[in-house]
């Protein structure tokens, strides 16, 4: 039932087309918008209200073996938060870690229309897509953990680049991935195989592949942007979480050079100090870098108050906040790929740490001196839930707010910050850019993150209350892909979204190349381990960009 | 004569293959409806192989061929047997908030039943 | 004022009736109460299909019948009391604030789950996870009074953080398991792994028991607030004896796995 | 023998939780059999060699024969009129299947619960608590130098556990094998898996909680009772060896089975071994891992999980998923008579269950889905005849370490698959749902707005 449809009268954010919220008509019809419809199915007065791009995650957990593992641990969490069914959608368990139903559900309700998983095992993939499968309304994709994965690293340790280039191509294609993740390169093999210990050098070489991972970054910066990846390798530094750890962020961009590299949750990777004391913020020595490097993207990873569960593959950091909670814990690892580590954790106001990462991550978004580059995010739900956008939307746009709220967390913290003094207040355009226009440009996703003719019909409609947080957490309409899913704040439709993946040619003499070593090292066959088209459903592939040379 | 053993109940490579004929072919009837026994446990109680025996406590009762095996590798007071409706007989539905009825480690009383005489229950309810 | 609910017939399904709590009711009108929804298996329906509704409403509901089958009777009530005159069903006054429920007969699982005040009695006995915390949750009771007259079974007071248990009977297995703080009083004889995991806490055993190996046998002692509590729980009926007051009891501290802060009690007879 | 033979490489067994998918199956197409299944262990040359091709009809409806669609009426009815209605199973079928099931359940606002509740379901509340470290197998096969089976026997339940990935078999770190690795077995009796261990401790029954315990104090450094010995039949000395090799290894495994989990402390006992595995990790790196059962047992929780929340024993009567144990679990539902109606899939609880649980399934009517005739299929109200999953279907299968794999099809069935029994009844559910809503209603179950 892909009606037309007519938007009138609307305050349009549109900045990747220059439309700053100025009163425009818009038009949609088979899913895209269109230049002009003669005799619209359906014509909606936004008179009073803000129209945008549908919102573009660029960087949470969502979906996959490490999600799953996190929602099983935690019915306590679900208990609280039911999530019922209607005659059109599913029910589901809400709580910091959605089921996948409510996952997809929530997002919409908050006019996000596109989300990317950011952390997915090879050997998970299929999983991961079983549940991307079962994840409604948006548009979804996810990038692979490439960054410990043991053959590449046999490949780098013995020169084979070009190997490595087609290898890292054919495992792309497997999975049905977008991109390549690295999350602390270098750090499984010490987790693993040395009694838990890791690695926190960009130059330490690893005693069983005699590599660092400088040269492991390096290669994938190289092998992405050569083979003109829409979005660069999305990284999770080294030394995630520790005092001091600026200085390994820093070095991890330069190791990028001019070349595209997305930095995850960068907040996390702001820290002054020194290992293991004097934490402190230095988000002026990042936020500079980033400014000067239009090579470089990153997302924030904000932290926010309340509950999170950490879930990520840099297992030694997940043990490390387990030894200050001492309370459940999970660690999961995977052969020849990765580890995992996952805690059920909160962020408490009146914490030092958590209130300077808390500072931190606003002083990153304050800073910014070209919004299109530092993305909205919270690392969901690492930082905090992707249900609390709205409020991290009304910290950046309101600054009486943002004063109010500095005065209820640990002083200590925030005097260590320059938060007091950044009186910059972020305007609706500037919002669209760093939820939409932005992260969809970063992504290379040409057909979202603006409205204008051709693109994804991905809308939503928000009434223009002052209380910015109410206004983001509840839009009036959302249409996806041209599909009416949110009509006057209910639902009226269900949607299943598409998965958005790259398939990057490689020389199918590869497959000899990884075939033996699967043999010997992988627990499953080697012709069962790729992921057939079948688990794609409705899907889009990405072209790559002209080769940067 | 009667005397109270721990009953284990688990998992046998027979009862495995067999339960892919069928559960309701003989085969499967039968490795589920066997119990191995201590041999000195059996030779106390007047048990020989092949003797029926009746076990009981309070959440049933169910009557299975007894087997004997060394006491290395089954201690005395303990008594196997392979999952099966047999088993089952003898499972309190109580699952104390798990979900779980206990099927292992089940204290039964272990009664002789005279040859000839009608298995009253029947292996196959 | 006392609002009457009396059981039309033996349910065929579980009901759950969240809505019975004295917060809930006691000022809305009968023609209202009768039509808020209760739920009948999966079918939402009104109060007046399953209970006949008179009296007043109040500070007080008296209910009537067996209600084995009914649910989350005073689930999260903080003020007035709930009577039940016959047996009550799973999660009776779960999450429950303040107020009082009494129970003439037994009660099913989940008696006062992540309670955090108020009182419970039951004069027959209780089903298991008394006080205790919901699955994944580390944190039970925290507040309030669990009082079992008969027996109660599994894992009373898992998780418990505050508050009192007192049963008058028999328990079952891991009694006050990974307790962090509070006390529960077994009158009866305790199930095996009494304890297990406690960080903090008090558990009484009147009867001797089998305490793990990973417990320490401290001392003999009197405890000098054993004798006010114990007094405590006899004006509410338990079965107090004088050679309990007067006693010495032996004390062990455990769980060693754990903090190693708790501790358990039996008098030394 | 027929000519007709045909060879399928990379098949997957689903008879155990070992999942081995590289089965090479010859398959007669005249016979409609596999003839050959190499690589299969004894367990799966029989799961393969007996599915053949029985004749009898696809539906029965009181045990006569019927057309698929009148029994999927009939069934879908008995769902929508129910006010408890109940599945079970589901751990001997696709994900895909799985999946099916949720949402029928989800619509009709029934209760759902997998085989896991009487097998690991306790293992599951257990990490619920203390949470798990854990792995893939393939990293026990690459670098486990200390292999623990707790209350298992794999060499009868799972044989090839030992061979693919944990006994003897050569990885990354361990390319001798068995050489590079000491095994342990503990157990309350010597059972087959025995040999295949360097060192064997045989426990009294019903101590596993307390010899974890030990261990846990022990590996802590604290002390424990003289009496430990008589307590469990360990001696302190054979304790003090253990936390010695569990402390100086460099990759531990605790592989358990159900000797914790269907004993008196059913979820204490397994939380205590993931406890112990967990604490393990301040001195080196240590995973602990149940050794699952059925085929797909472990996708019937991953799909519950992310689809609900929760790994088993849901309820729905609310219009959205809760979680309890032993409220919303079979045995129980069952046994205290709540149920009203039941849909089993894959799974036979009336000979595996609790007398007073298999009293009231013959009270109530019940919907099977069996490939195979079971005395659950005889007292079902409508019998669904389905295809055997992994031999006549293709579809996704969930490894005990949580691998997803894709099964390979051997050849077809007569019998249409679990999944498009379940999609059929899903959407007859949905129209007579619809057909019911109260005009102004959020769904058929709600108190109409008059009232």
């Amino acid at each position: 039932m892909s009606s037309t449809l007519c938007i009138v009268n609307g305050s349009v954010h549109d900045p990747a087309n220059r439309i700053a919220g100025e009163p425009r008509t818009l038009f949609v019809r088979d899913g895209r918008i269109a230049d002009a419809v003669a005799e619209p199915d359906r014509t909606i007065d936004a008179r009073g209200m803000v129209v945008m791009p549908g919102g573009v995650d660029i960087h949470c957990h969502i979906a996959g073996p490490k999600v799953n593992l996190a929602r099983k641990l935690q019915p306590e969490d679900h208990r609280r938060d039911p999530h019922p069914g209607t005659r059109f959608t599913r029910s589901g368990s809400g709580g910091i870690v959605p089921s996948t139903f409510a996952t997809g559900y929530r997002y919409a309700t908050l006019g996000y229309t596109t989300a990317m998983e950011a952390a997915v095992t090879p050997i998970g993939a299929r999983h991961t897509l079983e549940e991307l499968h079962d994840t409604p309304i948006i548009d979804k994709g996810f990038y692979v953990l490439l960054g410990n994965n043991i053959f590449l690293q046999q490949l780098l340790r013995d020169g084979r680049r070009s190997e490595f280039r087609q290898a890292v191509a054919w495992w792309i294609n497997s999975t049905k991935a977008y991109t390549a993740k690295l999350v602390n390169p270098g750090g499984d093999e010490p987790w693993k195989g040395r009694r838990n210990s890791n690695v926190s050098d960009l130059d330490e070489k690893n005693d069983v592949f005699g590599i660092s991972p400088r040269q492991i970054i390096d290669a994938f910066v190289e092998v992405a942007n050569d083979a003109g990846f829409p979005h660069p390798p999305h990284i999770h530094c080294n030394n995630l979480g520790h005092s001091g750890n600026f200085r390994t962020t820093l070095e991890t961009m330069k190791t990028a050079g001019d070349r595209r590299l997305h930095v995850a949750h960068i907040q996390f990777h702001s820290y002054a100090g020194e290992p293991g004391k004097n934490p402190g913020s230095a988000a002026r020595e990042i936020a500079d870098y980033v400014n000067a490097h239009p090579n470089i993207t990153c997302d924030v990873g904000q932290v926010m108050f309340g509950k999170s569960t950490i879930m990520t593959a840099d297992a030694p950091l997940a043990y490390m906040l387990r030894g200050i909670k001492k309370a459940k814990w999970i660690n999961a690892d995977t052969e020849c790929e990765s580890g995992c580590g996952i805690l059920p954790f909160s962020y408490q106001e009146k914490v030092y740490v958590h209130a300077l990462q808390w500072a931190i991550g606003l002083e990153l978004f304050l800073m910014s001196a070209d919004p299109w580059r530092i993305i909205l995010s919270t690392d969901h739900p690492n930082g905090g839930s992707f249900q609390s956008y709205p409020k991290l939307i009304r910290l950046l746009m309101d600054r009486d707010f943002r004063k109010q709220e500095m005065q209820r967390v640990n002083r200590r913290a925030i005097a260590r910050t320059t938060l007091p003094d950044l009186d910059r207040e972020y305007s609706l355009n500037e919002i669209a850019i760093i939820t939409r226009a932005g992260p969809a440009r970063a992504l290379g996703l040409r057909n979202k993150g603006h409205l204008g003719a051709g693109a994804d019909a991905d809308i939503t409609i928000y009434d223009d209350h002052p209380d910015r947080e109410r206004m983001f957490s509840a839009p009036r309409y959302v249409i996806k892909s041209g599909h009416m899913i949110i009509d006057n704040h209910e639902f009226c439709a269900d949607f299943s979204g598409r998965m958005l993946h790259i398939a990057p040619e490689y020389d199918a003499s590869i497959v000899d190349a990884v075939r033996p070593f699967f043999e010997n090292y992988y627990s499953i066959e080697f012709d069962n381990y790729a992921v057939p088209d079948s688990y794609l459903h409705d899907h889009e592939v990405i072209p790559l960009r002209p080769a940067t040379g | 004569m009667t005397e109270t053993m721990l009953l284990i109940a688990g998992r046998t490579s027979e009862q495995g293959t067999s339960l892919n004929k069928g559960k309701l072919k003989a085969e499967y009837q039968q490795v589920t409806s066997t119990a191995e026994m201590n041999e000195q446990d059996m030779a106390r109680l007047g048990l020989k192989e092949g003797d029926r025996v009746r076990l009981r406590n309070d959440a049933g009762e169910t009557t299975v061929t007894c087997t004997p095996r060394k006491a290395a590798d089954l201690p005395s007071g303990m008594i196997f047997m392979a999952y099966g409706p047999c088993s089952s007989e003898l499972m309190e539905a109580d699952t104390a908030g798990s979900g779980m009825p206990l099927s292992k480690n089940l204290a039964v009383t272990v009664e002789k039943v005279p040859a000839g005489h009608r298995n009253s229950e029947g292996v196959n309810p | 004022m006392t609002l009457r609910l009396e059981l039309r017939a033996a349910p065929e399904v579980p009901v759950e009736a969240d809505c019975i709590t004295p917060d809930r009711l006691r000022q809305l009108p009968i023609a209202e109460i009768e039509r808020l929804p209760v739920f009948y298996g999966n079918r939402q329906v009104p109060l007046a299909e399953v209970f006949t509704v008179s009296g007043a409403p109040g500070e007080t509901i008296q209910l009537r019948g067996d209600m084995s089958r009914v649910k989350h009777i005073g689930a999260t009530m903080s003020c007035g009391q709930i009577h039940i005159d016959g047996h009550a069903g799973a999660h009776l006054g779960a999450e429950m604030l303040g107020g009082t429920i009494v129970v003439s007969g037994n009660a099913g699982d989940w008696v006062g789950p992540e309670m955090r005040g108020g009182r419970i009695v039951i004069r027959g006995s209780a089903g298991h996870l008394a006080g205790s915390a919901y699955r994944g949750a580390a944190v039970g009771m925290t507040g309030g009074e669990i009082i079992i007259h008969g027996a109660a079974r599994n894992e009373a007071g898992h998780g418990m953080r505050g508050g009192l248990i007192a049963i008058g009977g028999s328990c079952g297995d891991f009694a006050g398991v990974n307790m962090l703080a509070g006390t529960v009083t077994i009158f009866g004889a305790a199930g095996i792994r009494t304890g297990a995991g406690m960080k903090r806490g008090t558990i009484i055993a009147m009867q001797p028991l089998e305490v793990l190996p990973t417990f320490a046998y401290a001392c003999e002692y009197r405890p000098s607030f054993l004798p006010l509590y114990l007094l405590h729980l006899r004006r509410l009926g338990l079965p107090v004896t004088d050679g309990q007051l007067s006693a010495s009891y032996r004390r062990w501290c455990g769980d060693a796995v754990e903090l190693n802060r708790g501790e358990i009690l039996s008098p030394s007879i | 023998m027929s000519e007709n033979l045909r060879v399928v490489e990379n098949a997957t067994c689903t008879f155990c939780g070992c999942v081995c998918d590289d089965m090479i199956l010859t398959v007669d197409d005249t016979q409609k059999r596999i003839v050959k299944a190499k690589n299969a262990c004894v367990l799966g040359r029989a799961w393969f060699a007996e599915h053949t091709i029985e004749e009898a009809p696809a539906a029965l409806m009181e045990g006569k024969p019927a057309t698929i669609d009148a029994a999927v009426a009939e069934a879908a009815r008995i769902l929508v009129e129910a006010r408890f209605p109940i599945a079970y199973g589901l751990s001997d079928t696709t994900c895909e299947a799985q999946r099916q099931a949720v949402a029928i359940m989800d619509m009709v606002r029934g209760n759902i619960d997998t085989t896991t509740s009487v097998c690991h379901g306790p293992s599951g509340i257990a990490f619920q608590g203390v949470g798990e470290s854990t792995m893939t197998l393939g990293e026990v096969k690459n670098r486990a130098d200390l292999v623990i089976y707790w209350g298992g026997n794999p060499a009868e339940s799972h044989p090839r556990h030992f061979g693919r990935y944990a006994v003897t078999a050569k990885g990354m770190f361990t390319p001798n094998g068995k050489k590079d690795r000491t095994v342990v077995v503990i157990d309350v009796r010597r059972t087959p898996s025995v040999p295949a261990a360097n060192i064997f401790v045989q426990l009294k029954p019903g101590k596993d909680f307390e010899l974890l315990w030990a261990l846990r104090v022990r590996v802590k450094g604290r002390p424990i009772h003289a009496d430990i010995e008589e307590i469990t039949g360990v001696p302190p000395a054979t304790i003090e060896d253990l936390v010695q090799r569990m402390k100086g290894c460099r990759y531990g495994v605790l592989f358990f089975g159900m000797g914790l989990t269907m004993t008196r402390g059913r979820h204490f006992n397994s939380g205590a071994l993931l406890a112990l595995a967990t604490d393990l990790n301040e001195f080196t790196h240590f995973v602990a891992k149940p050794v699952r059962g059925h085929g797909n047992v472990t996708g019937a929780d991953n799909v519950m999980s992310w689809q609900t929340g929760y790994p088993f024993g849901v309820n729905f009567s609310r219009g959205y998923p809760r979680f309890n144990p032993g409220e919303f679990t079979t045995v129980d539902t069952l046994a205290r008579g709540d149920a009203d109606a039941a849909m089993i899939i894959a799974s036979d609880p009336a000979s595996n269950f609790p007398r007073e649980a298999t009293a009231h399934l013959r009270r109530i009517p019940v919907i099977s889905l069996d490939p195979k005739a079971t005395l659950t299929s005889g007292l079902a109200r409508v019998a669904f005849r389905t295809a055997t999953y992994g031999i006549n279907t293709g579809g996704t299968v969930y490894r005990m370490d949580d691998v997803p794999i894709t099964m390979r099809k051997a050849f077809d069935s007569p019998f249409p698959d679990d999944e498009s029994i379940l999609k059929a009844i899903r959407e007859k559910v949905r129209e007579l749902l619809l057909a019911r809503t109260p005009h102004g209603a959020r769904s058929a179950f709600e108190l109409p707005l008059t009232a």
